[in-house]
């Protein structure tokens, strides 16, 4: 059992090393990731052999254990879910030699931070193969907390420990919410794993829109749905790097999988079930990308994209779960296809940017934008890695984001043609689509503009090397298979129609094999380009010179303070969606006589995160208050109280 | 390997086609300014001349700063690809291609903003954001034409959507054929930042969009942008013509003149239009895209009962 | 007989080391050898019968023996490090008399002795809450015992209802033992049957803590030392849900279930519903802990009230409940220790501080709070399986519960445990004394939360085939 | 076993409840409780022929309600010398006023409850209610912990009426159990009063109303 042995590789990669930590720190944590990597790839090609020989694993422990039993099966959708772990969970533990090295940040953090990662990584594959509704929920909760204790590794830092707070809030409540799901189904349908389940309940039933709704709460709570995501960009953005990478790359893919998992089990799909989705995916979307618009710190701002991608992913559900609902299988193909292609691509551009933006952060020790500034010339490779992880998270052609939002976009043009007016308000999901995908390609040339780009704001650049090798080559990596997935999107054609049909529990005789036409299109752009590139370069050669300043139409400017900051470059378009926002604007200046300083501030927040800690604030006084009310401290009126219930409980049984 | 020849004849017409048009429209401006006007060829003159020109480049700029001119006429001429010039099919058409056709533009953007935004210059900034805003609310417009061409000719790709069957499409959704046109004579001005959109002619940084991103290109920089702006211009303006045109002769000569002269009209338009409106102000572009895609919005209402 | 005999050795022998000796050390050495004995008591009490005892007795009689061991234990390093001046004479007194009479109480087989046995074991409990000597503990003690008294007065009330519905009945033998009552519960007068259960239900919610007859609790349990409320929060409230569990099996032999069951479901969601009112925001630890006893006592009162597989769960969470109550509180005494004050804002980074202590801490209140694989998260969701056959509301109010309880308790603790500690010196030191007890409890419930034995399983389903009657 | 006797006696009892509501000092609150409990203890031998055990009972209960409680309460009030004036939280007026409502209700209730026919015609139930009731309400009504005590007293003798009531049902060593379980109570009680009254200084003695949220 290839699976086995990997986990095992990944769990030695954990200990082994730190017996000769206290000697060579260095090659501790190179070993720990050589160990890790060792079992990633093991994993990878399980994974890989599973794909190609269609694997189909069903497998219960012989021996009884938490009041149930251990049973895992293994399809494509788990092969599927379990390519980002290993391959992100490795990406991580490499990143990390450079980026948490133990000659830095002390042996015992260190060695903690690697155990968290490990078994982070594992209690993640187990959750995804693991059948069994009590084995689910015990690997979630475990996932969940290790990635709370990998959020809040910094003791020290404020803000990591109230952002983990937060997690921990969110995390435990969608807990409770998938306990009272599971509740419901073993009591009312008596399933106890998703493989007797599946697709043997019925939709139509009162209790069904429960189960839904708080599978959807629950699940949602991880994956970051519109208004339930308030924990997540602080999370992600306090966390280190590669941990931001893994939460944001694989984690808050896990709620995806669950809902997937908990749809797999209706035998139909009501269609409010499908609308309701496909109205946050839009939600989450465009909010997210506009949040994200409005931040300066550039962590925050990748955050605040995976929440615009989530949507984009649960676009592309509600329109599969639409599809079954209308009996459409195109829209089911297209729509399933969409949405697990993007799951594989957002898990690898984000964490690609992830990694390009520590590798800044750990040299300017900064994460807002307006501080950063021609890094490019530094930082050339990081910031090729940034550029292309950017141009495929803004879904532009040739690279992968492009692919996935494609097939979205070709599911929802081609209800156009099906004759029911009902699939109507698909175009919105179209439009929004369109929306979302030019707002992110301006954050993103925001972001790209701003901090690599033009002169440095405000810190000096003389002294900042490129980054070490174990940064730059997971990045390297991650945009190969950017580009790779790009160019050639039919890669994934075979088991993304697995997947689908398994979910439209029929079969699909629709199929998407257009995916090959876009590299044909490529081939014709690349041959193109490289004419012309050619011409040019051979026309340029010899004759470029660059001993001027910019030109500054007349003005002599030498101060880089006279540059478009992130603010200013995004003003004109936040001023469009001013009411999703919350804006503090305003005004120092010295007092004196001849003011010498004048400066203006402006801050624009997430309205959404803060009406809930505006309302969270409210109830939290009031039940102070209540409490001081209720215990005032008169053993009197306590006696009262007692009084009080015996006299009702009379009246009670009285009649 | 005809299929590599088409393309070389084909990009080298367009190119000529293209340099005629904006030649038109410089004519047409002039004319209506009273004056004789330069050549129709002076675009060309203008652009071998900087061919041979040297680069200067600014310290602050790095390789992206060659990204953005090289892409300005890579993607006009691959865009080109698919589209159907009025009997020729397009040389490259599948099942969505329209979506690639869009996003190759967003692919220029974000790297014509991002050559902008390396020079470090507080005007090119301007001209970025500019451009970013407009785009972003220029997209969905054009998505909502897509949207209904493909309802109307129930077909996913740009060939059949400006090919032949287009005819009967219009014979049914006239009215929501019209308002498409509409739309895509504003898309062309506001892409192209034309008048009412942007004023190419104008000498005051503050108030250029397209040209105030371009101002520390240099030599055959500048000349393949200015190459790749013609292009796309000529581009929206074919598949205007194709829309607006959409009967067939049957004879190829015929149509394919009447094609040319049917794109120079589009420039004389462009001209006209140009010289009889005054440029907007920066905060109405905004209103008047937003007018567009609500009128483009009805045309989806239109069509989808 | 004869064991009868000895327990009565044992414990005279142990009164008598405790009056003689000066040493606060042998006092605690003379505790702990009688806790051995009782768990050795228990044992044969549970294989060999000698007195006849029922299942629910062996399982409360197992909690109670495993957490006084526990106790015990600690209270060696506790008496001996932390408490050397302090005199604990009365304290280890009433802690063998808390001992004594709460196992009477248990294999008590009579509602009046079993009564008289409850109150002498609270009784006893007062001088633990009064063992700091200062004006709060004071208070705090006076509010306990006059609450209880007032409750215990009802519930002796509502026994001599019982005895009169049996007379109403014209019962040929009107004695309150529990074979009388559970064999012809049925022909006893009705009315009298529930005016009873109202008095005796209100006299033992009150030593349980229901809301609203909570009012003792979090006075009692935020001024008392830890070890002490791990005494009560584990104990006290297990003898007390004995009480009302004897309640039940006579409502439910006098076919008066429904009844019942409404009332517990009451208090259930009115205990958890005011126990997250208490906790949010709350910057007291121990009062929190306190509070978020009320609330695993509503969830208790809760899988009573459904009945079907919740009173299984419920009977398992009592377990679980007087297990982690037992830990928390003793690693939150040890915190307080070693930070000299219990309100958030001295305590803060236990972690970072005292590091053994602090993740017992920690990982304890994710086990109250139903982590899986710790037994109380399988008992917590048999209690929500249960309120399923109950009322499908039931299950959104129960969860609603879950959650804002979970968010109150949650707060306090991670700042209390998280974070960068303060620098406060206090001498103390964590030594293997002050932690293994609530580890030892905590591996238990994890145990029986990962594979629990037959023994118990059995035990437990025997139980609560016992109160389904 | 005469109806007319025991009404009587509960009547007085019922006047001893009104006489303590309405007292504003606590020694005599505590006297009067202390004849209540002696009345009350007369109340058994109504109710059947007496054996030996009853009067033995009956000594006990003599000794500890006529003697043992009141003395130890009113050494406790002496030695610390807490003043006599038992500061009210409702006034007296009303308390005796809300205590006559409770004597009718608990009449009214007692009415709609099936009896047998030995009590209909004696007032027993209802009294019970109405001595529960006062000693609930003086519990309440009062802040000071001694009167607080004195109410627990009366509550307790309210259970006593009940008790006699049922004889036979409960057996000697329960009674005995019950007595020595609320002098134990009674006696702790006593013992923390004295720590009060030692602990606080005079002023706070009142009420102990610090720990609160």
């Amino acid at each position: 059992m290839f699976l086995c042995i990997s986990l095992f590789f990944i769990l030695c990669s954990a200990f082994l090393p730190f017996f000769i930590a206290k000697k060579n720190p260095l090659l501790c944590d190179k070993l720990f990731a050589f160990f890790y990597s060792i079992g990633a790839l093991l994993g990878l090609g399980f994974i890989a052999f599973g794909i190609t020989k269609g694997l189909h694993v069903a497998y219960t422990l012989p021996f009884s254990i938490l009041f149930s039993y251990f049973s895992i099966k293994i399809e494509m959708i788990n092969l599927l879910f379990m390519i980002p772990i290993y391959l992100i969970g490795s990406m991580s533990a490499i990143y990390s030699t450079s980026y948490w090295s133990t000659a830095q940040k002390g042996l015992g953090s260190s060695f903690r931070y690697r155990l968290y990662l490990c078994l982070f990584t594992i209690s993640m594959i187990l959750l995804v193969i693991s059948d069994n509704f009590i084995m689910f929920i015990t690997f979630w909760e475990i996932m969940s907390l290790l990635a709370y204790g990998l959020i809040t590794i910094d003791e020290d830092s404020e803000e990591a420990q109230s952002a983990g707070y937060l997690y921990f809030i969110a995390t435990h409540t969608g807990v409770i919410a998938l306990m009272g799901m599971f509740a419901i189904i073993q009591v009312y349908f008596g399933f106890s794993d998703f493989s007797s389940a599946l697709g043997k309940i019925d939709a139509n039933l009162a209790i069904a829109s429960s189960i839904f709704l708080l599978g959807v709460f629950g699940f949602g709570m991880k994956a970051g749905f519109f208004p339930l995501y308030f924990w997540l960009p602080s999370a992600h953005s306090s966390a280190p790097v590669p941990i931001s990478a893994l939460l944001s790359g694989v984690m808050i893919k896990m709620g995806i999988y669950g809902i997937l998992k908990i749809l797999f089990m209706f035998s139909n799909i009501p269609h409010w079930w499908g609308w309701l989705i496909f109205a946050i995916g839009i939600l989450s979307g465009i909010l997210g990308v506009v949040y994200a618009i409005a931040q300066h710190d550039i962590k925050k701002l990748l955050a605040y994209h995976s929440i615009e991608n989530i949507g984009i992913i649960a676009i592309g559900i509600g329109l599969a779960m639409l599809g079954r609902s209308y009996h459409n299988s195109t829209l089911v193909l297209f729509g399933l296809a969409g949405a697990l292609f993007h799951v594989i691509n957002h898990s690898l551009f984000k964490p690609l940017l992830f990694y390009s933006a520590g590798s800044i952060i750990e040299k300017y020790h900064t994460r807002d934008i307006g501080h950063y500034g021609g890094i490019i010339k530094v930082q050339p490779y990081t910031a090729l890695f940034f550029l292309i992880g950017a141009v495929s998270i803004s879904g532009l052609p040739p690279f992968n984001g492009f692919a996935s939002e494609w097939l979205l976009y070709m599911g929802m043009f081609k209800t156009l043609f099906s004759h029911q007016n009902t699939l109507m308000p698909v175009v919105f999901g179209i439009l929004s689509l369109a929306l979302i995908g030019g707002l992110a390609l301006a954050c993103f040339v925001k972001v790209f503009g701003i901090s690599f780009l033009g002169n440095p704001r405000k810190i000096e650049l003389s002294n900042v090397k490129e980054s070490s090798l174990f940064m730059l080559f997971p990045m390297a990596f991650l945009s190969t298979i950017c580009f790779v997935l790009g160019v050639f999107p039919s890669i994934m054609k075979d088991i993304l129609l697995d997947i689908a049909s398994a979910f439209n529990q029929k079969n699909i005789y629709v199929k998407i094999d257009t995916l090959i036409n876009l590299s044909e299109a490529y081939l014709w752009f690349f041959m193109i380009f490289g004419v012309v590139l050619a011409v040019v370069l051979y026309q340029t050669r010899g004759k470029i010179s660059k001993n001027i300043g910019t030109w500054a139409c007349g003005f002599s400017h030498k101060t880089p303070r006279a540059q478009y900051t992130s603010s200013s470059l995004m003003q004109m378009i936040l001023d469009l969606f001013g009411w999703t926002l919350h804006v503090k604007r305003g005004a120092f200046c010295s007092k004196e006589l001849f003011s010498q300083k004048y400066h203006f501030y402006l801050h624009q927040n997430d309205k959404t995160i803060y009406w809930l800690a505006k309302i969270s604030e409210k109830f939290l006084l009031f039940c102070s208050k209540l409490r001081t009310i209720i215990h005032n401290g008169y053993m009197g009126i306590y006696v009262l109280y007692i009084f009080v219930a015996l006299i009702l409980m009379l009246l009670y049984v009285g009649n | 390997m005809q299929d590599i020849i088409y393309l070389i004849f084909g990009t080298l017409f367009f190119f000529m086609l293209s340099i005629v048009n904006l030649g038109i429209i410089i004519k047409v401006k002039a004319f209506f300014g009273g004056r004789y006007g330069v050549p129709i060829f002076q675009k060309m003159y203008d652009i071998l001349k900087l061919w041979q020109k040297s680069i200067k480049l600014s310290q602050t700029t790095s390789w992206v700063f060659f990204a953005g001119p090289l892409l300005a006429t890579i993607v006009p001429v691959f865009c080109f690809l698919f589209l159907p010039f009025v009997a020729f099919p397009s040389i490259l058409s599948f099942d969505g291609d329209f979506l690639l056709f869009v996003y190759m533009f967003g692919l220029l953007r974000f790297f014509t903003t991002s050559s902008a935004l390396d020079t470090g210059s507080s005007f090119e900034g301007m001209g970025s954001a500019r451009e970013l805003t407009f785009s972003f609310l220029v997209e969905p417009i054009m998505f909502v034409c897509f949207i209904i061409l493909a309802k109307g000719t129930s077909s996913l790709s740009l060939e059949d959507f400006f090919g032949y069957n287009i005819l009967d499409a219009w014979s049914d959704y006239s009215t929501v054929f019209g308002i498409v046109v509409v739309c895509f004579f504003v898309i062309m001005l506001a892409e192209n930042s034309r008048i009412p959109f942007d004023d190419p002619a104008t000498h005051l940084e503050l108030t250029m969009t397209h040209e105030v991103m371009v101002l520390d290109h240099s030599g055959p920089l500048l000349a393949s942008i200015l190459v790749g702006s013609a292009m796309k211009l000529t581009l929206f303006a074919i598949l205007i013509v194709d829309l607006a045109i959409p009967f067939k002769t049957g004879i190829l000569p015929l149509d394919t003149t009447i094609g040319i002269f049917a794109v120079l009209g589009m420039g004389v338009v462009v001209g006209i239009t140009e010289s009889v409106m005054a440029r907007l102000r920066l905060t109405d572009i905004k209103k008047i895209l937003m007018g567009t895609l609500i009128i483009s919005l009805f045309g989806i209402i239109l069509i989808s009962r | 007989m004869t064991v009868a005999f000895l327990c009565t050795v044992c414990v005279a022998t142990v009164l008598g080391v405790i009056f003689i000796t000066k040493e606060n050390k042998t006092r605690a050495y003379a505790i702990f050898a009688l806790a051995l004995g009782h768990l050795l008591l228990t044992l044969c009490l549970l294989n060999l019968n000698i007195v006849h005892i029922d299942a629910l007795s062996k399982f409360i009689l197992i909690i109670i023996s495993t957490l006084y061991l526990g106790i015990t234990f600690h209270g060696i390093s506790y008496f001996s490090i932390c408490q050397s001046q302090n005199n604990n004479k009365y304290v280890a007194l009433s802690l063998v008399i808390f001992l004594v009479f709460a196992t009477l109480m248990i294999v008590a087989d009579e509602l009046i002795s079993m009564w008289i046995f409850l109150e002498t074991a609270s009784l006893a409990c007062a001088p633990l809450i009064y063992y700091n000597k200062n004006k709060a503990s004071i208070e705090a003690t006076w509010k306990y015992l006059f609450l209880c008294s007032i409750g215990i007065i009802l519930a002796l009330v509502g026994m001599l209802f019982i005895s009169y519905s049996a007379i109403m009945a014209g019962a040929s033998d009107t004695s309150l033992s529990f074979e009388n009552i559970l064999a012809n519960g049925k022909s006893f007068n009705s009315t009298w049957l529930k005016i009873s259960f109202v008095f005796i239900f209100i006299g033992f919610a009150t030593k349980t803590g229901l809301f609203p007859l909570h009012s003792w609790k979090a006075d009692a349990y935020g001024e008392e030392p830890g070890i002490f409320g791990a005494l009560m929060a584990g104990g006290m409230t297990s003898l007390s849900w004995l009480a009302l569990i004897r309640l039940m099996q006579i409502m439910n032999a006098s076919k008066e279930s429904a009844l019942m069951q409404n009332v517990l479901v009451f208090f259930g969601v009115a205990s958890m519903l005011f126990a997250s009112i208490g906790m949010l925001n709350q910057s007291d630890i121990k009062r929190v802990l306190a509070y978020s006893s009320i609330e695993h006592m509503g969830i208790i009162s809760l899988g009573f009230g459904v009945g079907g597989v919740g009173i299984f769960g419920a009977l398992f969470h009592i377990f679980n409940n007087a297990l982690l109550k037992g830990a928390i509180f003793i690693a939150v005494g040890n915190i307080k220790r070693a930070f000299g004050e219990k309100t958030l804002y001295f305590v803060s980074g236990a972690i970072g501080k005292i590091p053994i202590s602090g993740t017992i801490l920690f990982i304890t209140f994710l086990a109250i709070v139903g982590t899986p694989p710790f037994g109380s998260f399988f008992s917590i969701f048999s209690i929500l399986k249960g309120t399923l056959n109950y009322s499908n509301g039931l299950l959104f109010f129960m969860i609603m519960g879950l959650i804002f309880a979970f968010i109150g308790i949650s707060k306090t603790i991670l700042s209390a445990t998280r974070g960068k500690p303060k620098d406060i010196q206090t001498g103390y030191k964590d030594t293997l004394g002050m932690y293994l007890v609530p580890l030892v409890l905590l591996l238990i419930t994890l145990f029986v939360g990962i594979n629990m034995p037959n023994i118990m399983q059995n035990l437990l389903n025997e139980a609560s085939l016992l109160i389904k009657g | 076993m005469n109806p007319s006797s025991i009404n009587t006696i509960l009547l007085f009892v019922l006047l001893i409840n009104m006489f303590i509501l309405g007292s504003n000092r606590i020694i005599t609150a505590i006297k009067a409780v202390a004849i209540q409990g002696v009345i009350l203890a007369f109340l058994a031998f109504f109710f059947k022929e007496t054996t030996d055990s009853d009067a033995f009972l009956f000594i006990i209960i003599i000794a500890v309600k006529g003697f043992i409680i009141p003395y130890l309460l009113i050494k406790v009030t002496k030695m610390a010398d807490i003043n006599q004036e038992m500061t009210p939280l409702i006034g007296y007026v009303p308390t005796m006023f809300i205590d006559a409502l409770s004597v009718f209700l608990s009449f009214f209730v007692a009415s709609k409850l099936p009896l047998l026919p030995a009590h209909q015609e004696t007032i027993i139930v209802p009294v019970f209610f109405a001595t529960l009731m006062s000693g609930m309400l003086l519990i309440i009504s009062r802040q000071k912990a001694i009167t607080q005590v004195v109410g627990y007293l009366i509550m307790e003798n309210g259970v006593f009426i009940l008790s006699s009531m049922l004889t036979g049902s409960v057996t000697l060593l329960a009674e005995i159990g019950v007595l020595l379980d609320v002098l134990a109570g009674v006696f702790i009680m006593g013992i923390m009063l004295n720590h009060i009254a030692t602990t606080f200084e005079k002023g706070d003695a009142v009420k102990l109303t610090s720990l609160r949220e």
